[in-house]
């Protein structure tokens, strides 16, 4: 008969409308600026540069070594080497970035320079509320803009930076276990030698 | 009488502009302005029905009838040849002509015609039966009418499909 | 435009006009209400029938095909989730396979498993998002647009959670993928699976016997079985007309040989049966879920051996085409040794199924134009590359 | 009590009114009749407007406006702010004139047809011998000023939707009217105080009103439909599609003289239903007897609420149909079927008292849709389908 | 000078107006408009009478005028419907041009 699926339509657009005052499934509106849904662990938005300590520039475990430079699909990332070394957070010296300027009106979101880190010093923060007036430079970040710490790290997500501490405090151990290793190899062929050169042996290698 | 002066020279100037004005649209909606005050001066005479009538009939359809013509025709911009025909002055004349003999006439016969009456109070249902017992055969007529003229307009403006029909 | 594209925009229309003879040219868009995005359609018109439709398109056009020959394989991953943004797991998918072709990798059970559970949510929410913009354009107030993006967000829930984004979201990677799918994920899957078909039903009531909806789409846009074929059409479109050619079971990728579920097809080629068409499939493809969510093994989620980044595949070629939601996307590659391919090319199904809008649209009604368009299921993104 | 209640505003007119000299007070009693309508239905407009944003939105799922005032029930003004000192943008080559005149024309009349409508016991502006055929003389003339708004715009779009607007509104008018007719025949008057004096009757405290008759019915789904697409309303508000038109007749208007576009087309609803209720569903009489006591005026205004918020719904519900769908659907199914319904009812006056009328009048109007909507669906091959699957 | 010999004088007025309407167009639809103006003014003419006439009761001239109204929107359509197709024939409504009897 006509008008029989215009009837079950206006039924069907009844019950939800009576179900939206009765039921959270039939209204998912969220008010956004007062409410927030809580973001997923794995949300992205854009990169920051992890830090660890108390002293961004020093604690920055980036050491410029470009791959996510090179690898970043857009080209938004800008890095220049440093001269001069620093210890890094095995105590090794490094480079370390004089310069690290991420565009991030151009950056995608795509994550890959997270991935292809080698130093876990890259990172996804799931901060997004980053309007600016200032059309050329409000979101090109540089270094410091850009440093967050290892425990804002932690507390965005939890998870994965647990698991990067764990493979960092693994990858630490292992080194300070071969330098160790080194260390007393060292010592022990030097000991000989010790007597004849002393100077030779106190010098790391 | 006050609401005659404003009426009548309204209607009057509604019917000028339709015949005078070169947009052709404007013409069609000052015509419309004509039948409106015409409207109003059968309500003025107590006439309800028929003014209502002239509404519905005159503004609500005839007037949209040619609108839809000019818009149909593609006559809604000014032609470059003049809105006037060839013909335009003796036309004038005659209108003229016409025009003073129907107001000699008129005010000729001033004192011929009745003066004030009482108002006639005409309910609709009035109409009805009238139209219902006297006037039942024009009315069948026009009925007739409406739906021969209904038929003919619609076959007379109906697409010619593939040749003649 | 290029001399023979000019001629054949001067060519006389290919229907007899009426004696009125008075032509309307409209130009629908590039800002128009109806257009999806930036496309515009020139529409001659005789009255209010269309005798003539030129789409124009390229108002988005980003260059993909060009930036993935310049960056390296892994690089263009993210560059295939912008050609249809509303389905970038399975342009993701699509990529994935053609390197995977390209450089002999294979995946483990468990990442074909979650990509299959991906690529059918995908298609679920585009079908449904997509019916909506169609009633849209019909003028139906957005209603089952809204009901079509309540459910989308649950959907686009669980791939945030799973991927870290809910529309661009990189996730397939040669040999698997990025992150593992966990038994929350699952389960979260799992309830929108047990869900979705009373929306389904939700939606089929308030449309499918609509009598308006009806008078609006059976017997409009129809496309012809042969010609469909002939223009290289693919996906629910074809399968509207009638033509039994679906790449899940044609070309046996993935796992789809593992799962039973069934092709729906079209008679008329209109726009009520490309409706039809999707619905069904949605149906079909919560089948496919069910199977998927119940049988997904433990294993590795990437081959660990797999190379993701700075590979150089021998010199060669390699085709990987999927079943999107929206018809057969390929991706074309030619390797020449180097760190990015030589040749890259797009296969996109928008643009392809796009390429029939006039012969549906000819004869129609200039109000049914955009209703076709609608029932084409487009993203500019794609169309435009 | 209760009367007093009832002819509130009736007494406060004469109280306001005797306090001028006696010459004044027929213009007085008019200019308060004319403030009271321009106050009320504006003020309604703005309710309904805010029952269709909210309403629209709970059906799909949406909060609606939420922000102005307490849950966003001062949208309708920040609305109308926003309207007036919007700037008021006139295309280069319009008709300036034409251009300004026909919101202005839309407003006036569609005011004029509350003149008659009666909103209360003696609450009528002009109790008027020929009050349906006044309604349907300024509904008429509506039309002309959609088409100078579609034609001094200078626009395709706009010309267009003009042009769908009135030939929709003509083709409407048609069956809106026969429709109307029906009820005409049964209390033989033209006047709408007649016609809702009839239908103030109760048996066994149910009330009089036409819409429970068969033909009444019929003429009342009819008269629906038909004023659905007077009001331009979904599912026929194809003058103003946006997915073709972009917004149709008043594409190229701005500012304050959109808002009056606005305004003239919502007032123009609430005053069709008004009419509707007034025709059909017993106007002010109170649904059952012994809910008189509460004030007349409180029925009217319930049922133009309760008639618009069935507008919302649809709105919400359907997709729209096209220009030759929506005549056709005028000229071979609506039109037919108020002529049928004219000779039922003409049937029903001549088969006397008792059952048998009930029972023939209804089998004849039922039997007449299923068939005539059986037909219109088999002539168009359009219906329900089934489909194939390939394994 | 009485109510009556005014509306007698505005119908005449209205008549002429319109007869000078529909001689001096080009536009046949304008022709057309002169026309319709003719008729309302002998309406105006014809109600006037009935309203001061003797015997308004007998409704005669309201009746003629109704019937008048009615006749005259059957004119109006049928006009129309010719000057379309006329169009549709000659390309123009501009009756200079259309003095052929052959279409």
């Amino acid at each position: 008969m006509l008008g029989e699926g215009l009837l079950k339509g206006l039924g069907e657009t009844a019950r939800n409308f009576a179900g939206s005052f009765v039921s959270k499934e039939r209204l998912t509106t969220v008010q956004y600026p007062e409410e927030r849904e809580p973001l997923p662990e794995a949300s992205r938005a854009f990169p920051f540069l992890v830090y660890d300590g108390a002293d961004w520039e020093a604690g920055l475990r980036c050491v410029a070594c470009q791959i996510c430079e090179k690898e970043c699909p857009p080209k938004c990332i800008y890095i220049e080497k440093s001269k001069d070394k620093k210890p890094d957070y095995v105590g090794k010296p490094q480079i370390y970035p004089a310069k690290f300027d991420i565009d991030i009106s151009v950056c995608m979101s795509c994550q890959i320079c997270v991935e292809v880190c080698p130093f876990e010093a890259i990172k996804m923060d799931n901060q997004f509320e980053l309007a600016t007036d200032d059309r050329f430079g409000g979101l090109l970040y540089d270094r410091k803009e850009l440093a967050r710490s290892n425990e804002y790290y932690h507390k965005i997500h939890p998870t994965e930076a647990a698991e990067v501490d764990a493979r960092l405090a693994e990858e630490k151990a292992k080194a300070e276990e071969k330098a160790k290793a080194v260390a007393a190899a060292a010592a022990a062929k030097a000991a000989p030698a010790m007597a004849a050169k002393p100077a030779e042996g106190a010098q790391p290698q | 009488m006050v609401i005659f002066a404003i009426l009548a020279p309204l209607t009057v100037a509604g019917g000028l502009a339709a015949v005078m004005l070169r947009n052709t649209v404007h013409c069609a909606l000052a015509v419309a302005v004509a039948f409106a005050g015409l409207a109003l001066l059968f309500l003025q005479l107590n006439a309800q029905f028929a003014g209502f009538a002239q509404i519905l009939v005159y503004v609500g359809a005839v007037a949209i009838l040619v609108v839809f013509a000019i818009l149909l025709t593609r006559s809604s911009e000014t032609p470059a040849t003049g809105v006037f025909s060839k013909t335009w002055l003796t036309g004038l004349v005659i209108a003229a002509a016409v025009f003073a003999v129907l107001a000699w006439a008129v005010l000729g016969s001033r004192t011929a015609l009745p003066h004030e009456q009482i108002e006639p109070q005409i309910a609709v249902a009035q109409i009805g039966y009238a139209l219902m017992g006297r006037y039942v055969l024009p009315l069948e007529i026009v009925a007739v009418l409406l739906t021969a003229s209904m038929i003919g307009a619609v076959i007379v403006a109906m697409y010619e499909k593939g040749g003649a029909k | 435009m290029s001399e023979s594209l000019l001629e054949a925009w001067n060519r006389p229309p290919t229907i007899e006009v009426d004696g009125e003879g008075e032509l309307l040219e409209v130009a629908m868009g590039p800002h128009h209400p109806s257009t999806h995005g930036v496309f515009r359609m020139d529409v001659v018109l005789d009255g209010e029938r269309v005798i003539k439709l030129k789409p124009v398109f390229g108002y988005l056009h980003r260059n993909h095909e060009q930036i993935g020959q310049t960056v390296g394989y892994l690089q263009m991953m993210p560059y295939t989730d912008r050609l249809d943004y509303f389905c970038s797991l399975t342009n993701n998918w699509a990529y994935a396979l053609a390197v995977e072709k390209l450089v002999g990798q294979a995946v483990p059970e468990r990442a074909e498993y979650i990509r299959v559970i991906l690529a059918e949510l995908t298609r679920i929410q585009n079908h449904a998002s997509t019916i909506g913009f169609l009633t849209q354009e019909m003028g139906a107030s957005g209603t089952p647009l809204m009901y079509a993006f309540r459910e989308r967000e649950k959907i686009l829930d669980l791939f945030e959670s799973l991927t870290g984004s809910r529309m661009m979201c990189n996730y397939m990677r040669f040999g698997g993928c990025r992150v593992d799918m966990t038994e929350a994920h699952l389960n979260a899957a799992r309830k929108i699976v047990t869900g979705l078909p009373r929306f389904i039903d939700e939606f089929e009531n308030l449309l499918t016997s609509n009598e308006i909806l009806m008078a609006r789409s059976q017997g409009m846009g129809v496309l012809k079985p042969d010609l469909a074929v002939n223009a290289g059409i693919t996906g629910p479109m074809l399968r509207a007309s009638g033509v039994n050619y679906d790449i899940r079971k044609v070309d046996h990728y993935g796992i789809y040989d593992r799962f039973s579920f069934r092709v729906p097809l079209g008679e008329h080629g209109d726009i009520y049966d490309r409706y039809m068409v999707r619905v069904l499939e949605m149906r079909e493809s919560l089948k496919i879920l069910e199977q998927a969510l119940k049988d997904i093994p433990a294993g590795p989620f990437i081959d660990p051996k797999a190379k993701i980044r700075g590979f150089k595949p021998k010199p060669g070629e390699a085709y990987g085409r999927i079943e999107a939601p929206k018809g057969e996307l390929g991706f074309y590659l030619i390797s020449d040794g180097g760190t990015s391919p030589y040749r890259f090319r797009i296969r996109p199904p928008s643009f392809i199924n796009l390429t029939v809008l006039e012969d549906m649209c000819i004869g129609q009604n200039v109000a049914d134009v955009v209703v076709v368009f609608g029932s084409v299921d487009i993203v500019l993104g794609e169309v435009d590359r | 009590m209760t009367n007093m209640l009832d002819q509130v505003f009736v007494l406060l007119k004469h109280r306001i009114v005797g306090l001028v000299p006696m010459p004044v007070q027929p213009i007085l009693g008019a200019v308060l009749s004319v403030v009271a309508i321009l106050a009320v239905f504006p003020g309604l407009f703005a309710i309904s407007v805010l029952l269709e944003r909210k309403g629209l939105g709970r059906m799909q799922n949406r909060i609606g406006p939420n922000r102005v005032g307490p849950l966003g029930v001062l949208q309708p003004v920040a609305d109308g702010i926003k309207a007036l000192i919007k700037e008021d943008l006139v295309p280069y080559s319009a008709d300036h004139v034409v251009h300004f005149l026909a919101p202005v024309v839309l407003v006036v009349v569609v005011f004029m047809g509350y003149a008659v409508l009666p909103m209360g016991r003696n609450m009528t502006f002009v109790p008027m011998d020929a009050g349906l055929l006044f309604y349907f003389a300024m509904g008429a003339s509506a039309e002309l000023s959609i088409f100078m708004a579609g034609w001094s715009s200078r626009n395709k779009y706009s010309l267009l939707g003009a042009m769908r607007a009135v030939a929709q509104m003509i083709s409407y008018e048609v069956p809106l009217l026969l429709s109307s007719v029906v009820i005409v025949m049964m209390t033989g008057s033209l006047s709408l105080d007649k016609i809702v004096e009839v239908q103030n009757q109760y048996t066994w405290g149910l009330p009089h009103w036409f819409v429970f008759t068969p033909m009444g019915f019929a003429a009342f789904v009819m008269f629906a439909i038909a004023a659905t697409a007077e009001t331009n309303r979904s599912p026929f508000d194809l003058p103003e599609g946006e997915s073709e038109l972009v917004a149709g007749y008043f594409t190229e208007y701005s500012g304050f003289k959109f808002a009056e576009f606005f305004l003239g087309e919502y007032v123009a609803m609430l005053s069709i239903s008004g009419l509707g209720a007034t025709l059909f569903l017993g106007g002010w009489s109170a649904p059952l007897e012994i809910l008189n006591v509460v004030p007349s005026w409180f029925w009217f205004f319930a049922k133009i609420m309760v008639w618009i918020c069935f507008y919302i719904w649809m709105r919400g519900t359907f997709p729209r149909l096209r220009q030759d769908q929506l005549m056709n659907f005028a000229w071979k199914f609506v039109l037919p079927m108020t002529l049928l319904n004219l000779l039922v009812a003409g049937l029903w006056r001549f088969m006397g008292e008792g059952w048998l009328r009930w029972v023939v009048c209804s089998a004849i109007l039922l039997a007449a849709y299923v068939l005539g909507g059986r037909i219109g669906m088999r002539s168009k091959k359009f219906g329900p389908r089934s489909y194939r699957y390939a394994e | 000078m009485s109510p009556l010999s005014c509306y007698l004088l505005v119908a005449a007025l209205l008549f002429a107006v319109g007869l000078a309407g529909a001689l001096t167009r080009r536009n046949a639809i304008l022709v057309l408009i002169g026309i319709e103006l003719m008729l309302n003014a002998a309406n105006l003419n014809l109600i006037a009478f009935w309203r001061y006439g003797p015997h308004p009761e007998a409704l005669t001239g309201l009746m003629f005028a109704v019937f008048s109204i009615a006749v005259a929107a059957a004119e109006a359509a049928v006009g129309l419907g010719l000057v379309i197709s006329i169009y549709r024939h000659l390309r123009t409504v501009d009756l200079d041009e259309i003095s052929r009897m052959k279409g």
